[in-house]
């Protein structure tokens, strides 16, 4: 009955080879190049840094995980989010409450005493609690992600956090059998979760060295940003990843050749919910300042960290996942230089910065510098004659584009 | 007693939704007429507040009365609108996602610099408390005072639309900008229009709030009742765009907010999400809202 | 700075300040200085601030000293938040201090230095901060902090680093906890805690326990001179505020009626709670506000509220916000440490006087606290110069721990004579504090308009306990006429 | 404002169709929008292997018809047989997963990236963690359909860089990589030269050697003579005409519902 096309043969079997080849790193474009250079000079770093510095820096991975994770769902569906803190709250309470409140008065009800791995274990149960609380954060705003567009969807996602914040101070005290000893109201969560590597007792393993410290956290921080690099490179770059910029452009397409554009729509807001409550999850572990807060995982003002993980990803370009990183170095480059002139000033100069890079770069730092890239060695090959090159379309212009569309259906010029 | 506290609450809930109805009115305006979800709507506010703070604090200048304070805090209202359109959305009308993330931007950045104005510069000793009186005397005239004059408002604000010039073209452009501008009319002007009108709507109401609770704060319009998310929930149960519908939605999400707060046990905690459980519900079950237009169709 | 600014000046408060200063009007300053980042997280580079904000304090004109570390510098290092009028006064009481010690022959004839680390009211920046001035500045001992969660994310930093450090601002217990060698709050024996952790010292103000303690004693002393029969207690929700609350609340209907128990949060609307409370017939309603405390005071007053208030309020310990509220904080009482017409030792007003006469302003608890904590620093190692006959040397801490742990300290403005409560003691290495009736603090503030000391505006007066009364308690006009 | 009665009515009004009359059966399908009947309870079938005519003035209900018989709405009353199976209202994308593919007539090619990336999209498994596309596997099947419509030279151009023809190709393409058994094709010919035309013919002969099922709609048969086996004419909604192109064109019914002046 099958009609004969290319597909006949063993497909899967190709397939796997064809990645397996991909996998030597043969044949790497230049700017592929390029990233496994940035990513390797990111692991020397902790070589040049004094420990303070280091700490500092660790926080910046940490701004990338999170700008990913916006990526992933805003960049790549186009569902814009506007509230993503809501699923690093998830998922750096989850782990704060699981291992705290859950598993650490269990273990010490029954009488067991943790020695460095029992609390290593511990911990990364509490990440995997926190990854799926964040997870199913991102079911909670998938689902009414299908049936809201445009406007609608960023007010929602913009609601998300604070009613979340609200609820912690509702359940300040208690939140039965989720949270026995409540979710601290304002302050936030008042007893750290146990580190991996840390001074101070509460850890898996204790060092008495201030760098050794430092430079662990680091490390422990720059893994949790591998891993989420693979996953998210993996899945963007496999075929989910254009199904994701399809839905983007166009959900009917998608529908018409076979794929249900809402299983994909939800896939994207749990993969960055997944991502985005590891990372902080992690933080919890092995970050800096590591304090299930809600000024570290909301921002000060509940909000902030929502814009600034998008002021990040759109500085970096939209739709890249790379552009996170890129973005993340350049928003704290502007903002530890800028803040070094005018400290009082200090959140004033980089949320300009976002406006001046919203307005002027749209399109983002990774993708104007691939194509100028690409331009130079055509350039230099003699394929073309300028190294000025026509607009085309990308990935912030289209979400753009399906924006307007939207709010124009709901302004209703036709309609009426 | 019952009786008496259902009718204190009713009062209050019709006395506070016409506060928010003008809050609401000049977010929805922003929409019908530009598409813009200006999320420094409630910038706007605290910038009212604000100046309403600094015309009436004995701290510097001379300490002006009450009502010089509600006229700076409109006239900074209005300020702010009309820059910010003037100064920065002009140039991105047509990128709906970069303007979005931009008042967005705009917006913290305005609180930000009030925040750090009040501390540095005007030695506001908490910015999270920033004295700003009461217009009226008592709790109850003052909660008559901000009825009335916000019910006005919304008169002057019905009769400019329907019957000047300027105001039909308002309408005009929020049904369809082409079409407006096959018919003569000036796109730009009438969003500056309207970002003004929306900013003095904004900057007046953000006098009375702060009167009215005491104290004004850098983040009011975030944090409870949050005027900015309340008036989110008002335009969308309204419908975005709809003048009508915010009025309507003013007093739905005032009502269940005040009787969510005063008769819900530990509803006084509820304060602020009671109208966004509300929201998020209404934006399932009827996104395009009471009075909304085309998304449904 | 605008004048408005230097007058801002907030008195001594046995309060949890640590929630005042990060979620009240210092919530603000706090976020602010971050930014748009999380507070606690600075980004690479803010260091390059941090050499502004050090300020060594060397004062050059001093003549040679003489004694028997003669040609030594004790160098104190001062965590403090520079952009909170109490961190500035942390600053300020010590730089007193040094200067006053210097003054009479120094300590032993060594030089006292003041070296500043602004912990800008982030926690991780107090933590960073006391790794640089012991590293880089080489401070012997350290002293400050008001956050509590600053404390205890500074507390790995303080056992790593072997240095004394003495806590002037935060009320927080966990550190005594971990301190003590009954210690069952971690998993180690109390034993190791202990050495690990026995650098920390708290000089004031009492902990949170003691608080809930002393507002009972307040209580169950004054309710019938005060004619409170029902009380409603409403606090705060920050977490840090759990221990007071939790105490209080255990035992105080054992006192009076207290139909209503609310943590509040994030509340811009009070009457809710207004109507409950007058519905209730409540006399009082007995706070523990920070962060919402100012909205709370002004729609109490604006609305002329059946019932008395006061408590732990921190907004009202400070000197400006009779401005801020443009008197409508006048009846509001709150516990404090001190205030600037109280007497609670011989040295109090002198010490008011001499810092207003320095920097023409007024001191707040934390700047007389550590004011405090230096005069023990100094009488530490005068002891240790005298018993062990150092000379030389500074001592080093293995040499004055034990004599700080067992001595008794004078030149206090807070206390007459100051014991830190010994290392088995279940909160170890705090200020003894018995009672209200033993020691006299903390005292009882109440705002008042009182044209004997100034008619432009309010004054702190303490009416309770009565050794360090200065004026009656009063109740509003509005309160109590037909209700 | 149903249609006229009389029209389809009479004798050969709507024998009922069962499950396994052809690998596509509608039986007595209805679509009703508000209290317009777009779909008057129309039944056909559609043998395997077989290329069929769906005619029909603008606005006879043709596109109604297909939305429902592919999902895209599901119908107020009736039954879709496909392959046997009862398939009414399952969603559009769950019917291709079937095996029935279409084209649209109003391209909505993805416009961010190239020809082949869009043919690439439909080889794409409905599946959230895959391997697919991340080797370059699934690209160099993308271009080898390419070239089999007719794209070959223009795969790496991005879609509006395409003339009208290409844009038909690119929807063939799209429809192909799906694997579809049945093919829906709406108005391939229209705007076409004649060699064009020709072109496309010969493509959707040879799918149909390849055992696929074609049903090609059109509001006329030019074009169509040298494709189609049969023909299936409605109109109002309801079938009017039913057989070889030479029937139909014959048909005085058919005529009749053309005298409008469109030309059959």
């Amino acid at each position: 009955m099958a009609t004969e096309t290319p597909l006949e043969g063993d497909v899967g079997r190709r397939r796997k080879q064809a990645v397996k080849e991909k996998l030597l790193l043969r044949d790497l474009a230049l700017r592929h190049r390029l990233g496994i250079l940035g990513v390797g000079l990111l692991a020397l770093l902790p070589l040049l840094a004094q420990p303070r510095e280091l700490n500092q820096f660790t926080y910046v991975l940490y701004l990338m995980m999170f700008a990913i994770s916006w990526d992933v769902v805003s960049g790549y569906t186009g569902q814009l989010s506007f509230g993503h803190a809501f699923f690093f709250a998830l998922g750096g309470y989850g782990t704060s409450v699981t291992v705290n409140q859950h598993l650490v008065p269990l273990l010490d009800g029954l009488g067991v005493t943790l020695g460095p791995v029992g609390t290593t274990v511990v911990i990364l149960a509490g990440i995997v609690g926190g990854t799926l609380v964040a997870a199913l954060g991102g079911v909670l705003i998938g689902v009414p992600a299908l049936r809201l567009e445009g406007p609608y969807l960023s007010l929602v996602t913009l609601i998300a956090p604070l009613l979340l914040y609200q609820s912690f101070i509702i359940f300040g005290e208690e939140l039965p059998v989720l949270a026995p000893n409540g979710l601290g109201g304002t302050s936030g969560l008042l007893n750290e979760p146990p580190s991996f590597v840390g001074i101070g007792t509460n850890a898996a393993v204790t060092v008495d060295q201030l760098w050794v410290d430092a430079v662990a956290r680091y490390y422990i921080s720059f893994l949790a940003l591998l891993i989420v690099l693979a996953v998210t490179y993996g899945v963007t770059r496999s075929a989910a990843g254009s199904v994701f910029t399809a839905i983007r452009e166009d959900e009917d397409a998608v529908q018409s050749v076979g794929l249900n554009p809402a299983k994909f729509k939800i896939f994207a807001f749990v993969l960055s919910a997944a991502v985005g409550g590891f990372a902080a999850a992690v933080w919890m572990h092995a970050g800096p300042n590591a304090y299930p807060n809600t000024e570290n995982l909301f921002g000060p003002g509940r909000i902030d960290l929502s814009i600034n993980v998008i002021v990040v990803a759109v500085i970096g370009g939209m739709g890249t996942i790379v552009g996170s990183l890129v973005g993340a170095l350049f928003f704290a480059f502007a903002d530890s230089v800028i803040g070094a002139f005018v400290p009082e000033l200090k959140p004033l100069p980089t949320f300009l910065l976002g406006m001046v890079a919203l307005t002027f770069l749209p399109r983002g730092v990774v993708p104007e510098a691939t194509r100028f890239g690409r331009r130079l060695l055509a350039w230099r090959r003699g394929e073309v004659d300028s190294l000025v090159e026509r607009d085309r379309t990308s990935a912030a212009k289209r979400t753009v584009d399906r924006y307007r569309e939207e709010i124009e259906e709901i302004i209703g010029g036709e309609g009426r | 007693m019952v009786l008496g506290e259902i009718a204190t609450a009713t009062v209050t809930a019709i006395f506070l939704s016409a506060l928010y109805a003008i809050i609401a009115i000049g977010f929805t305006l922003i929409f019908g007429v530009g598409g813009i979800l200006n999320f420094a709507h409630g910038a706007f506010i605290t910038v009212g507040m604000f100046a309403g703070f600094l015309a009436t604090s004995d701290a510097f200048l001379i300490a002006l009365p009450i009502w010089a304070g509600l006229l700076a805090g409109t006239a900074a209202g209005a300020l702010i609108g009309a820059v910010t359109y003037l100064g920065i959305i002009r140039y991105v009308r047509d990128r709906p996602v970069t303007i979005l993330i931009l008042t967005f931007v705009i917006g913290f950045f305005i609180i930000y610099a009030i925040r750090i104005g009040a501390r540095d510069v005007f030695g506001v000793n908490d910015p999270l408390a920033i004295p700003v009186p009461q217009v009226m005397g008592t709790a109850f005239l003052n909660d008559v005072y901000i009825f009335v004059t916000s019910w006005l408002l919304i008169g002057l604000l019905f009769y400019f639309v329907n019957y000047t010039r300027t105001g039909r073209a308002i309408i005009a452009v929020s049904q369809s900008d082409k079409g407006a501008a096959l018919v003569g009319i000036d796109a730009e002007k009438i969003n500056l229009i309207t970002w003004t009108v929306a900013g003095a709507f904004a900057g007046y109401a953000g006098v009375l709030l702060a009167g009215a609770f005491g104290n004004g704060s850098w983040l009011m319009s975030i944090q409870p009742p949050a005027p900015l998310i309340l008036s989110f929930a008002i335009v969308i149960l309204g419908g975005l765009g709809s003048i009508k519908g915010s009025i309507a939605g003013a007093y739905i999400i005032g009502f269940a907010e005040t009787f969510t707060v005063n008769f819900v046990p530990g509803g006084e905690q509820l304060a602020g999400v009671s109208s966004l459980v509300l929201l998020v519900v209404f934006l399932l079950v009827k996104p395009e809202g009471l009075f909304g237009r085309g998304a449904g169709e | 700075m605008a004048d408005a600014s230097e007058n801002d000046q907030r008195e001594e408060g046995r309060v949890d300040r640590r929630s005042l200063l990060k979620y009240g009007s210092s919530g603000a300053v706090a976020a602010g200085l971050a930014g748009c980042q999380s507070p606690q997280n600075p980004y690479p580079g803010s260091d390059l601030r941090a050499d502004s904000n050090e300020e060594a304090e060397s004062d050059s004109s001093s003549s040679e000293l003489e004694g028997p570390l003669s040609g030594e510098t004790v160098r104190l290092g001062i965590l403090a938040p520079l952009d909170l009028p109490l961190g500035r006064s942390m600053r300020d009481g010590a730089r007193l201090a040094a200067q006053q010690l210097r003054n009479e022959g120094g300590i032993e004839g060594a030089d006292i230095e003041v070296v500043v680390g602004d912990t800008k009211a982030e926690p991780g920046e107090a933590a960073s901060e006391h790794k640089r001035l012991v590293n880089q500045e080489n401070c012997d001992i350290t002293m400050g902090i008001f956050l509590g969660s600053a404390l205890v994310q500074t507390l790995p930093s303080i056992a790593a680093l072997e240095t004394i450090h003495i806590t002037t601002a935060s009320a927080d217990p966990r550190p005594g906890r971990v301190v003590s060698k009954t210690n069952t709050f971690t998993s180690k024996t109390g034993e190791e805690e202990y050495e690990r952790f026995k650098y920390h010292f708290r000089a004031g103000p009492i902990n949170l326990f003691d608080l809930a303690d002393a507002m009972l004693e307040f209580v169950e002393n004054k309710k019938d001179d005060l004619g409170w029969e029902r009380i409603a207690v409403l606090t705060e929700n920050p977490q840090e505020f759990t221990p007071y609350h939790e105490r209080l609340v255990a035992s105080l209907d054992e006192i009076v009626d207290v139909p209503i128990v609310q943590r509040v949060g994030g509340v811009a609307d009070w009457s809710p709670f207004y109507n409950e409370i007058e519905d209730e017939d409540c006399d009082v309603a007995l706070v523990g506000l920070a962060l919402i405390g100012t909205s709370a005071v002004n729609q109490w007053a604006n609305q002329r509220r059946d019932f008395e208030f006061g408590g732990i309020h921190v907004p009202s310990q400070s000197y400006s916000f009779w401005g801020s509220t443009d008197g409508n904080t006048q009846y509001v009482f709150t516990m404090n440490a001190m205030t600037p017409q109280t007497s609670n030792t011989d040295l109090t007003q002198p010490f008011v006087e001499a810092y207003n006469e320095e920097f023409d302003r007024v001191p707040i608890y934390s700047g007389a606290i550590t004011y405090d904590a230096v005069n023990i620093v100094q009488q530490s190692i005068s002891r240790a110069v005298e018993n062990e006959g150092i000379e030389g040397e500074i001592p080093g801490p293995e040499t004055l721990i034990p004599i700080m742990e067992e001595g008794t300290f004078g030149g206090s403005t807070i206390l007459d004579e100051f014991q830190f409560t010994p290392p088995d003691a279940k909160y170890a290495h705090e200020p003894q504090w018995t009672s209200i009736e033993e020691t006299g603090v903390p005292v009882f503030q109440q705002w008042q308009f009182d044209p004997e000391v100034t008619d432009e505006y309010g004054t702190m007066h303490s009416f309770y306990p009565e050794e360090n009364k200065t004026a009656d308690y009063s109740v509003p006009e509005w309160v109590g006429g037909d209700g | 404002m149903s249609a006229e009665p009389e029209t389809g009515a009479r004798a050969d009004r709507e024998r009922s169709y069962g499950p396994d009359d052809g690998i596509l059966v509608a039986d007595d399908l209805r679509k009703e929008f508000g209290g317009l009947v777009a779909v008057d309870d129309l039944s056909f079938a559609v043998q395997e292997q077989e290329i069929l005519g769906f005619i029909g003035p603008n606005g006879a209900g043709k596109s109604t018809t297909f939305n429902c018989v592919t999902g895209t709405y599901p119908p107020t009353d009736g039954t879709v047989y496909f392959k046997g199976e009862d398939v009414t209202g399952i969603p559009a994308h769950d019917m291709v997963k079937e095996g029935m593919s279409r084209t649209f007539q109003e391209f909505a090619p993805l416009e961010d990236r190239p020809v082949v990336k869009n043919v690439e999209l439909a080889l794409a498994p409905d599946e959230l963690f895959t391997l697919s596309g991340m080797g370059g596997e699934t690209e160099q099947l993308a271009r080898e359909i390419c070239r089999r419509v007719g794209l070959g030279e223009v795969m790496d151009q991005t879609p509006s860089e395409l003339p009208h023809a290409g844009m038909l190709k690119l929807e063939l393409g799209r429809a192909i990589a799906t694997q579809p058994d049945v093919m829906l094709v709406d108005e391939p010919f229209a705007g076409l030269s004649a060699d064009e035309v020709q072109e496309l013919t010969e493509v959707m002969e040879s799918l149909r050697q390849h055992g696929m099922t074609l049903i090609v709609v059109d509001h006329n048969m030019r074009g169509l003579l040298n494709l189609i086996d049969r023909a299936f004419v409605i109109q109002f909604g309801s079938k009017i005409a039913e057989g070889t192109p030479e029937e139909i064109t014959d048909d005085p019914e058919v005529q009749e519902a053309y005298l409008g002046g469109e030309e059959i």
